[in-house]
């Protein structure tokens, strides 16, 4: 495991994308800042740019005009970057995919490496999908 | 209080010649069907003499015409009067209703986009929903709207 | 005088929807607001028709997340237009109980993210911790904490059962103290004062033209809510009142929403006490051709469902009008001659709520110097801090504080 | 700027006391309410295999497949982790007992591999003995004959299917013409074939 995997995993920094959200899981990704799920407990800290991100959180069913500014943000993040997908939209657009503004689920956009279903997953399922990552990529 | 069979009886009156139809469908709802000429002059009498607040406009595509049915609502009596206004298919136009309220610009800017309706008299009829990509006189809530994006993926996207 | 344009968005975190204002800005004050929209949109009317009457609830569900039972219920009132059928007694109480508590938990959420907007991030923390009651609450009766998939036009599709309801009662009792100790908090304050006290003020005048629904609308002196106009679901089983305040500025907006949740709380406690017994679907047969309209005060104001249908089993035509639709173009009367420090806050004031008018924006500048939207944040926080070193309650520098914005 | 502050700080000392807020969930396992909505489970001895659940779920997160699996023909009916909204409606629908697909409780279903993000059950079909088409599941029309009782007896496909899985007949009492003829009609039929032995032609 390299150097800046290992260092990616110290404390992940978040960035969180909503492309064409309901915004429930936008709610849960900052109900998890909040005390009730305090996550920062386990360093994980919502940032303002993608420049400092480790992991990018998606929500939503990247619709047409999301989906450009996504592509061209997760070019700009820094490399060894974990792209997670969060609630059904962002999965597979779930409800929304035979809808005209939303041709294409998030993992042909870009390459995702953990999902976490749910409409809108629990808070508590979000922690534990991103306990389960790095236990993935540590495993590795 | 005006009550409501004065407002209905006081519409008729003033608008005997434009108004083709009174349909009464509950005591809080009532539809007028006029043509697209009469439009502005009776919602700014509605909109403004009566004290009515404007709801919204809803573009319906039945397959003979393009229907538009604009929605006022009357709160102390809680009268919903709907003017419905019938335009044909192929050069749908209709006069702007936003110099009678200011509400009504971003509906119209949808309906345009979505429906193909062009509404004279405008501020900006710019894009408001969809993207830069999206083809021009493609109007998806057509009937007759087929799916022009060759790339797009219509099931769970991973076969 | 040289232009600025100042974005704010599109993907600033703490605002959880993708929204961009393009202010063009003279020295201080605002000259002009550009809402851009699209972000959001996915096309809902369109697929509302591709389903049946039953499934479309699904789909209207997952407009908007924190009024995610407000559609719904407008949608089902629709329905019920058409066919001329009304739900059963007990439907509308546990329809009442559904939208008065995702009442409570959207206003709880606005009234944290106003706080961190004005540099109080203690009330952010304290009000969000106050919601979980609510969602719990919520997710006993049920069964998610939000999308509570509990609509049908008709009626409701699942019951609460009986002993559910100590338990909820009990966690409703704990609510209150908090509420009507935050209240205090935002009533007595100076510095909140001094920061919302006759910022934004949206004239009587400008709501009636703007059509301006819900909280902003009543906070202008303009006494607008469905609930009180025409009848349905339980609202005029119990007295409640509306509360309509004057002068329509953000202290008001503030103030408003406090009050409602006092008064969702009366009547969740009554529904809760005076649940009827009996069917709770009315078990819609048929529905024949025609159109139906309903409406239903969500927390941002009237959400407003025009459905059509030709005799077959889907709508043939649905159209949705949230009400940040008509709330949005507000910005246009109330953000002009604002200074930018206030800008965020004035921007937040209306609750908008994007996914609901399914817009959202970027749009690229034309090279003039830019502030980024955490830096808007940051100087309404700093103004805050000034407002309290003037008056008096000093305390340690905001950097200090919070290392930095969240 | 007295009163306010006393007020707050009365505030932090009774939060102080009452103790961090904080779950303590990675620690301790979370159990959500027993009203909690969570993955939707087939279940082996109830499912009849009706495809009631598919027509009825919003987000389309159930298909299935008709296909020939060792000489049995086989339905297998899939559910999507990752298109399901988790709403109840197939729960609902169900037609065994609302037991044939059920909704648990479980809330933690994160995963890394879409391709292995489903679950999936198999129903055993019965053919049309003369055009081989799909009639049904076994188990859906078992259920039939059991709520429509001694009314089966007015149809050879439905009292077959259910005297041989009593063991009560063997299988071919009369040799298969394949004609379209009426000789055909005492056999097990999908609803063309029946129409043209009845009808013929």
């Amino acid at each position: 495991m390299g150097i800046t995997t290992k260092a990616l995993l110290k404390s992940l920094w978040v960035f969180h994308l909503s492309t064409g959200s309901c915004n429930n899981c936008d709610i849960e990704v900052l109900d998890c800042l909040t005390p009730r799920f305090d996550v920062e407990r386990f360093g994980i800290k919502l940032v303002g740019s993608i420049r400092h991100a480790d992991v990018l959180l998606v929500t939503g069913s990247c619709n047409r005009k999301s989906a450009e500014r996504l592509v061209k943000l997760y070019k700009e993040a820094p490399q060894p970057c974990l792209v997670v997908a969060i609630g059904e939209c962002s999965l597979s657009r779930g409800i929304f995919i035979p809808s005209y503004n939303c041709p294409r689920p998030l993992d042909k956009l870009v390459p995702v490496s953990a999902y976490i279903p749910g409409c809108p997953p629990k808070p508590e399922a979000i922690i534990s999908g991103i306990v389960k990552l790095i236990q993935k990529v540590k495993g590795k | 209080m005006i009550k409501r069979k004065e407002v209905l009886a006081d519409l008729q009156t003033r608008f005997k010649k434009e108004i083709t139809d009174i349909f009464d469908k509950s005591p809080h709802r009532v539809y007028i069907d006029i043509p697209p000429s009469a439009l502005v002059p009776m919602s700014r009498y509605i909109f403004q003499d009566l004290g009515a607040r404007f709801n919204i406009a809803s573009g319906v595509d039945t397959r003979s015409h393009i229907e538009i049915l604009y929605h006022f609502t009357i709160e102390d009596i809680n009268l919903l009067i709907s003017l419905r206004v019938r335009l044909n298919r192929q050069k749908p136009v209709i006069a702007s209703l936003t110099t009678v309220c200011e509400a009504a610009n971003w509906i119209e800017r949808e309906i345009h986009e979505l429906l193909g309706v062009d509404f004279t008299g405008h501020p900006d009829l710019r894009r408001l929903l969809l993207s830069d990509q999206w083809p021009d006189k493609v109007y998806p809530l057509r009937r007759d709207y087929k799916e022009w994006d060759k790339g797009a993926v219509r099931d769970r996207g991973v076969k | 005088m040289k232009k600025t344009v100042i974005p704010i968005g599109p993907y600033h975190p703490l605002q959880e929807e993708p929204e961009f204002f393009m202010l063009t800005v003279e020295g201080e004050t605002v000259v002009d607001v550009d809402v851009q929209v699209g972000y959001n949109h996915r096309g809902i009317e369109k697929l509302s028709e591709l389903k049946t009457f039953d499934q479309s609830t699904f789909v209207i569900e997952r407009i908007c997340g924190i009024c995610s039972t407000s559609h719904p219920f407008a949608y089902t009132r629709a329905v019920e237009d058409i066919c001329d059928i009304e739900a059963p007694m007990r439907a509308k109480y546990i329809r009442t109980i559904i939208a008065e508590g995702e009442r409570m938990h959207s206003h709880l959420l606005w009234l944290g993210l106003a706080g961190h907007f004005l540099g109080y991030n203690t009330v952010y923390m304290w009000v969000w911790k106050l919601r979980e009651e609510i969602l719990d609450i919520m997710e006993i009766i049920s069964g998610n904490r939000n999308n509570y998939a509990m609509f049908k036009p008709g009626g409701v599709r699942r019951d609460i059962n009986p002993d559910d309801i100590p338990l909820v009662m009990k966690k409703l009792d704990k609510i209150l103290p908090t509420l009507k100790m935050l209240y205090k908090a935002v009533r007595d304050d100076p510095v909140l004062h001094a920061r919302t006290k006759g910022v934004g003020v949206l004239s009587r005048e400008a709501a009636l033209d703007f059509s301006a629904l819900g909280p902003t609308s009543r906070a202008s002196g303009v006494a607008r809510d469905v609930r009180k106009d025409t009848v349905y679901g339980a609202y005029h089983e119990m007295d409640w009142e509306m509360i309509v305040t004057k002068n329509g500025d953000v202290y008001d907006k503030v103030a408003v929403r406090i009050l409602e949740m006092l008064e969702s709380i009366k009547i969740l406690k009554y529904c809760f006490l005076h649940l009827p017994d009996g069917e709770i679907d009315a078990h819609i047969k048929n529905i024949p051709p025609g159109e139906g309209i309903g409406t239903h005060e969500a927390p941002r104001g009237e959400t407003f469902h025009y459905v059509r249908s030709d005799g077959g089993n889907g709508p043939v035509r649905h159209k949705v009008r949230a009400p940040t639709f008509m709330n949005l173009p507000t910005y246009k009367a109330t953000i002009k001659g604002a200074k930018i420090a206030d800008a965020s806050i004035i921007l937040a004031a209306i609750d908008p709520c994007y996914c609901c008018t399914e817009r959202m924006a970027v749009s690229d500048t034309k090279g003039e110097r830019l502030f980024d939207g955490r830096e808007l944040i940051r100087l309404s926080q700093q103004e805050t801090l000034k407002w309290k070193q003037k008056l008096g309650a000093v305390e340690p520098p905001l950097e200090k504080l919070t290392r930095g914005t969240l | 700027m007295r009163l306010p502050k006393i007020r707050e700080l009365l505030e932090a000392v009774k939060a102080l006391a009452v103790g961090p807020y904080t779950s303590k969930f990675p620690k301790k396992p979370h159990t959500p309410y027993p009203s909690f909505r969570g993955q939707p489970k087939f279940n082996e001895d109830y499912c009849v295999g009706c495809l009631a659940c598919e027509q009825v779920c919003p987000a389309q997160a159930i298909d299935h497949t008709d296909t020939v699996k060792g000489g049995r023909a086989v339905r297998t009916i899939n559910h999507y982790t990752d298109t399901c909204i988790f709403c109840g409606e197939c729960e609902a629908a169900c037609i065994a007992e609302h037991k044939g697909i059920k909704l648990s409780r479980d809330w933690d279903l994160a995963f890394f591999d879409r391709k292995k993000s489903y679950e999936s059950i198999e129903r055993e079909l019965v053919l049309c003995e003369v055009c081989g088409g799909v009639i049904g599941a076994k188990k859906h029309i078992l259920w039939i004959t059991n709520k429509i009782g001694e009314l089966t007896f007015s149809n050879p496909t439905l009292y077959q299917t259910r005297l041989r899985e009593l063991g009560l007949i063997d299988n071919n009492l009369l040799e298969i013409k394949k004609d379209g003829g009426r000789d055909d009609r005492l056999k097990i039929l999908c609803a063309r074939c029946r129409r043209q032995t009845t009808v013929g032609g």
